[in-house]
């Protein structure tokens, strides 16, 4: 399986390499990326799963133009990417982190839509139809450290949901909500993928979800890092909790994936090439 | 029914509580076994009266001092300058501040010259500030601004620099602007350090105003406190240094005052609240 | 209730109002029994007569109010002879135009001593050699006159320790055994005597009867005329306060904090309206020996 | 390489600004600025010889001790007053009192207690330069992070080992702000401390200077006193990178390329 | 299905109740708990779950005495808990900021049992095999911010287990971790849990995951919170898993388990009573 290029790629990996260099001169740098190349069309809704300390999140800074890359290319639109851009929206891993302990709630989720500019009215609009969405109308006035992890998680999104990016990237937004509202909050990924037409990179470990959510998952392998599998979704695009996840061909790729990713974790790069199921 | 009502009284309880007054008694108390150790180490002859006065005597003359015009004349002036520049000060160091602690560049371009510029003791600028501005306000104010600045500064640099990195890499990715990314994120990381800084700059501004009063003999306590030292007056001066100490005090009411108003989501205010 | 009424600064404001045709002159002075003269004057109308209308601006040394007089923020300023020699000394282009004060010239009751404790072992100003002795200053006027009035004595000064203790706590120092002797002014001259404290020599008057102690200075570039307005209407001041210490009493409780009752007993010192230059010739000539100054000032040109 | 750059960095500002000071005297010459010329010459035939084994070396003697006095009892006292929060309340006013006091006007005071030596100057700068560590020490203990403080006390750490391990390490970047303070404040106050009650020392020669109004001597005087903030700067740099490696660790590796 | 009391009760909570203060005097404050009572006999594992913000990390945090509950009783061995008991290790929720970032993994991790008394050689023991045990062998010398968030994770879980607690409190232990990895450690759970009879209380999102692991699970109920169920996992001891999880009692209890958390987040305390299926 591979992905389909059907539309030109929006985003464009070749030959990633990131190295940590040492924080001190007596301790080592870490080799975090060997080797990553893909590319991304325009509008597609991609997984990226692999094991603990893969290099998904440096993937993702590195994507979001907050990390420079140690070698490689790395292109949006045709552009080297060499901030962040204008378009991009994250939900980082550390989602208690990235929330300003002083500002509100909602303080919070217009801060990147002030500074965009938006006008004051469609700022309210917007930032309580996201909280809505992530169901904490009630907590607008609250501030992060008064709500629980999930809670915080879900304003994290709705930041990202409020900004309306074309390019969306998500670090594991899911892992601290409980399953009932993890659900509700794929059907919005989706929702917002397919009403908006967005590009979303969605990094996870729940490997149900990455096939649910995704047209297409990529396996990272073990450190050092290169591209293990490269999976197309090809399940139906209208996606249901019940349906969907009982769909014979849902099972199946959600095994081959989980195989994968066993062979991931006793697999580095270098040791062999990506291989396809 | 009624739970929600217990919720109800319950909630105000739990506010009450928070906003009691009790750290005020504690300070009081505070207060008043010093003067009392003050008053008896005075009484007991452990120090000579004649160079010591006795608590009680300080505070009889103080409150002459406070019932007189010309007393409060004086500490208008002092907190004139003082005021004047200490807001010099804290706004220049909190711009140039930012800056610097904003951009490594700008940090190793500055470190000699600022360590080198801020161990000059204001007193050795006393001949430069009079020459410059002779014994006006403004030469008070040279020594003012130039002791608090320091102190400013070098909060704000430390607190620039403390900004949590996801913090600014949520600000980057979001494409907030460098000015924004200062006003949104790196600002209230520094407020906390800056409050610290305005706490130390105020008492030493108001250091600098009476002893630039002191040496250059422009009105205010300072001056009083030489005149009343020249003249042997020990109790009055000791009164009058009581009244200094007591400006500090309530400089530094206000400042807590600000402070839990402005750093609320901070831990350090919170952790009060809830402890 | 207005008990601390302004002493200073603005002391000249209420008698000059209105008089437009005055020349405004700011004195700087140092707020002590030396500068009652042109309190008095002031007081008494002398310079306003002389058409100035003059402030007297207040500082607690002459660290302000050098450069203020250079900077010409002052037109005139008070300072210490000594201070003045080595100003002049170093190159500053400053001239001494009027005198100030100067001691009363008996040995036996002056405004400067060095006072010390009753079983110090301290009787003569010999003994002082090899003794801690403390100054408001040090390589000045005052411990320039102590140490020649030491050496006179037969003993070698070089060997006394002098340490810098503000006068208003010399008392203490000497009490409290800081200090084997300090040297202190009025009002602690009388403070000192009255806490059972010794005098041991008064130092201005031992060292020279005539002695000058400090003086009125400005610019060489001052103008010629308002230089000799200021001079005659000092010259008048000078006089009358000379001949009226009950005036300078009361005058001075106006602009210090001292306790009227102490006033009374202090002794005042001479406010002469011609300087002695033999006297200062002497103080140069020591100041040179203990190398407070570098060569002997040209005194044709110093002095008025 | 990286000498030439560390040595661009410390010397380009400062060689502007001399620059600028030389042109002011040029354009506009006086008494109390004197070029830098003679500022240099004076700056040696003043300080390297007798002066400096009797007036400098001693200064700095008693300036370190202050600097330590001042680390110790800030950082002590501020452990404690942070960590409690009756003991702030309870002390909070006296020492907002005391350091509103100028510390010149105590010195009688402490001629009384102490009496006229270097350990009444070192107790000055102590007292006048404890604040910055002190404050920021207790604004440091109080901001320790909450989910720090429930770690280490659902292990059940001891006060002591929660002060090593925690306490002190979470609170050191503040302190380190606040002991920079100290050393130039220290520096200030021990000329201050020299200006009565002694015959000998750095600031004492400096207040000589300035009465005597040899004006380039002083000037040298201040020009070695900001000599020596700056090797204070430079030793305090290697220290604190030393203890906050992990800190500096922490946040370069994400800062801006 | 209510929980048999076979043993005495190590842990008792009996009309817990909590309300965070307001911060502000503007603010409200905030009821987290509203009533529970559940008591937990000697060495149980019991899994936790409820929607999110229903008030776990409150309820886990008043129970290891890190915050005073606003009313109600909370024992341990029959005593009153006034503060963190010495025999109880605290997995928590934000294991990023758990973590103390001036010390290495292993200081990390040796550091409760340095404050025991532990001799330096046992320490390292202890350490070394539970870095093993969590899979981060190789790390033992990185600084807790040179790890993914997973490693971080998997830090904090080894620092609880070389503690060798007698009660283990863990806050949503797994969240960042790859499907794997999380199997893993679920499974080291178990196998500390039978060793060394430690009573488990296991704070989690995944309803598989606590029907897994668990032998009772506590769902509570949306806020302000009360006990919605109380479920007994009587699946046999011995798990594994593949078999368990395609027990069909598994399957049967874990579609119990999702109705009533799905009942739950409509349900708020004081509107019904606590109700067994
Ligand atoms: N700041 C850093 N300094 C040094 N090394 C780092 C740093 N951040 C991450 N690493 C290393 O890079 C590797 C990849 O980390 P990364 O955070 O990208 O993993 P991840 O795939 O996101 O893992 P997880 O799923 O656990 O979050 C890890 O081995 C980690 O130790
Ligand atoms: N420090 C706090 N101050 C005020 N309110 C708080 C605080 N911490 C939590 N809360 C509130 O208490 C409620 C319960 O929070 P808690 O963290 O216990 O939830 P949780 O069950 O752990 O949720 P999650 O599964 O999302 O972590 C939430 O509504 C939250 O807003
Ligand atoms: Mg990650
Ligand atoms: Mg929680």
């Amino acid at each position: 399986m591979s992905p389909e290029n059907a539309t030109t790629p929006v985003l464009l990996v070749e030959g990633l390499r990131k190295i940590y260099p040492a924080p001190t001169p007596q301790a080592e740098a870490i080799e975090a990326i060997r080797d990553l190349t893909f590319s991304i069309p325009q509008g597609q809704l991609v997984c990226i799963v692999g094991p603990s300390g893969a290099g998904k999140t440096t993937l993702l800074k590195c994507i979001a133009g907050l990390l420079p890359p140690t070698a490689g290319r790395l292109e949006l639109e045709g552009k080297a990417i060499t901030g962040p851009p204008k378009t991009m929206a994250v939900v980082f891993q550390e989602y208690g982190r990235s929330l300003y302990p002083w500002m509100s709630v909602q303080a919070n989720v217009e801060l990147p839509l002030k500074s965009a500019g938006v006008p004051k009215a469609e700022r309210h609009q917007r930032c309580s139809e996201a909280l809505e969405a992530v169901g904490l109308s009630d907590a607008a006035d609250k501030y992060p450290w008064q709500l629980s992890g999930g809670m915080q998680q879900r304003v994290a999104i709705a930041r990202a949901v409020a900004y309306r990016p074309q390019i969306l990237l998500m670090d594991e937004p899911f892992a601290a909500v409980d399953a009932q509202t993890r659900a509700d909050l794929e059907d919005l990924v989706r929702k917002i993928w397919k009403e908006l037409g967005v590009t979303v990179l969605f990094v996870t470990h729940d490997i149900d979800e990455s096939v649910y959510l995704g047209q297409r998952v990529i396996v990272l392998s073990n450190r050092p890092t290169v591209v293990q599998d490269d999976v197309t979704i090809d399940l139906p695009d209208e996606r249901d909790q019940l349906t969907t996840r009982s769909d014979p061909r849902f099972v199946e790729l959600r095994r081959h994936i989980y195989g994968e990713i066993q062979r991931a974790k006793t697999n580095a790069g270098g040791a062999q090439q990506p291989a396809s199921a | 029914m009624t739970a929600v009502l217990n919720t109800v009284s319950e909630v105000r309880r739990l506010r009450r509580r928070t906003s009691s007054g009790a750290g005020a008694w504690l300070g009081a108390i505070g207060v008043v076994a010093f003067l009392g150790l003050w008053e008896t180490v005075s009484r007991l002859g452990l120090v000579d009266t004649r160079f010591v006065p006795p608590a009680s005597e300080v505070l009889v003359r103080f409150g002459q001092y406070v019932i007189d015009r010309a007393f409060w004349r004086d500490v208008g002036s002092t907190m004139l300058s003082w005021s004047l520049g200490l807001i010099i000060a804290v706004a220049a160091a909190t711009v140039i501040g930012f800056l610097i602690g904003s951009s490594r560049f700008l940090e190793r371009l500055t470190h000699s010259t600022i360590e080198f510029l801020r161990p000059v003791p204001s007193v050795a600028l006393i001949p430069l500030a009079v020459l410059l501005f002779g014994t006006k306000i403004q030469a008070g104010l040279l020594l003012i601004v130039y002791a608090a600045f320091w102190q400013v500064l070098i909060q704000v640099i430390y607190g620039a620099k403390d900004v949590d990195p996801v913090a600014d890499a949520t600000a980057r990715s979001y494409g907030l602007s460098r000015f924004q990314r200062i006003r949104h994120v790196t600002w209230p990381t520094a407020l906390p350090y800056l409050m610290t800084g305005v706490r130390l700059a105020a008492a030493v501004a108001l250091i600098l105003a009476i002893t630039a009063e002191l040496i250059i003999g422009t009105p205010g306590l300072g001056k009083q406190i030489a005149e009343t030292r020249e003249g042997g007056a020990i109790t009055s001066m000791y009164a009058l240094i009581l009244a200094t100490g007591l400006i500090g005090v309530a400089i530094n009411l206000v400042a807590r005052f600000i402070e839990r108003r402005v750093l609320a989501w901070h831990t350090s205010v919170r952790m009060d609240v809830a402890g | 209730t207005d008990s601390d009424a302004p002493t200073s600064g603005d002391s000249g404001d209420g008698d000059s109002a209105g008089s437009a045709d005055l020349i405004p002159v700011t004195v700087g002075v140092i707020p002590i029994a030396d500068t009652a003269p042109i309190y008095v004057g002031d007081d008494q109308g002398f310079f306003e007569e002389e058409g100035i209308d003059l402030t007297i601006e207040t500082a607690t040394g002459g660290a302000a109010i050098v450069p203020a007089v250079v900077s010409g923020d002052y037109e005139f300023g008070f300072s210490n002879q000594l201070s003045l020699m080595v100003a002049a000394d170093q190159g500053l282009d400053i001239k001494m135009v009027s005198a100030a004060v100067a001691t009363t010239g008996d040995t036996s009751k002056d405004m400067g001593a060095v006072v010390t404790k009753p079983d110090s072992g301290i009787a003569s100003p010999a003994d002082l050699a090899g003794k801690t002795v403390s100054s408001n200053s040090v390589g000045n006027i005052n411990d320039t006159a102590v140490r020649s009035v030491v050496d006179e004595a037969g003993a070698d000064s070089s060997t006394i320790d002098f340490v810098e203790v503000p006068f208003p706590d010399a008392i203490a120092a000497v009490e409290n055994d800081q200090v084997d002797a300090a040297f202190v002014v009025e009002p602690f001259v009388t403070a000192a005597t009255e806490a059972g404290l010794e005098v041991v020599t008064y130092a201005y008057a031992d060292f020279d009867p005539k002695l000058d102690i400090a003086a009125y200075f400005a610019l060489s570039s001052v103008d010629a005329d308002l230089l000799e307005k200021f001079q005659s209407a000092m010259q008048k001041s000078l006089e009358f306060a000379d001949s009226n210490p009950d005036v300078v009493r009361e005058i001075m409780g106006t602009y210090t904090k001292t306790d009227p009752a102490v006033l009374a007993e202090i002794t005042l010192p001479t406010y002469p309206t011609e300087f002695d230059r033999a006297s200062s010739e002497k103080l140069a000539a020591a100041a040179v020996e203990y190398g407070v100054l570098k060569a002997e000032p040209d005194f044709d040109n110093l002095l008025p | 390489m990286k000498f030439l750059i560390s040595l661009f960095f410390l010397l380009a500002l400062p060689i502007v600004l001399i620059l600028l000071w030389w042109i002011s005297t040029i354009v506009s010459p006086s008494f109390f600025v004197p070029t830098p010329g003679e500022l240099i010459t004076t700056f040696f035939d003043t300080w390297f010889g007798e002066r400096f084994t009797e007036d400098v070396l001693p200064s700095i003697g008693r300036l370190f001790l202050g600097i330590a006095g001042s680390i110790i009892v800030g950082v002590g006292l501020g452990l404690l007053i942070g960590s409690f929060k009756p003991l702030r309340q309870l002390l909070e006013p006296l020492l907002e009192f005391f350091r509103a006091i100028p510390p010149p006007v105590l010195l009688p005071l402490l001629m009384i207690i102490i009496g006229v030596n270097w350990r009444m100057q070192v107790f000055v700068i102590i007292f006048g330069s404890l604040w910055p560590v002190l404050l920021n020490t207790v604004e440091g203990v109080r901001a320790t992070d909450e989910v720090q403080r429930d770690t280490a006390r659902s292990y059940g750490l001891g006060r002591m080992a929660r002060l090593r391990y925690l306490i002190l390490p979470a609170a050191a970047p503040q302190i380190l702000a606040g002991i920079r303070q100290c050393l130039s404040i220290a520096l200030i106050l021990m000329v201050i401390s020299e200006l009565w009650y002694t015959s000998a020392g750095l600031g004492f020669t400096i207040v000589q200077f300035q009465r005597n109004f040899a004006i380039p001597e002083m000037w040298s005087g201040i020009l070695l006193l900001g000599l020596i903030g700056l090797g204070l700067a430079v030793l305090f740099r290697y220290t604190e990178r030393y203890i906050l490696r992990w800190y500096h660790g922490l946040r370069e590796v994400q800062r801006e390329p």
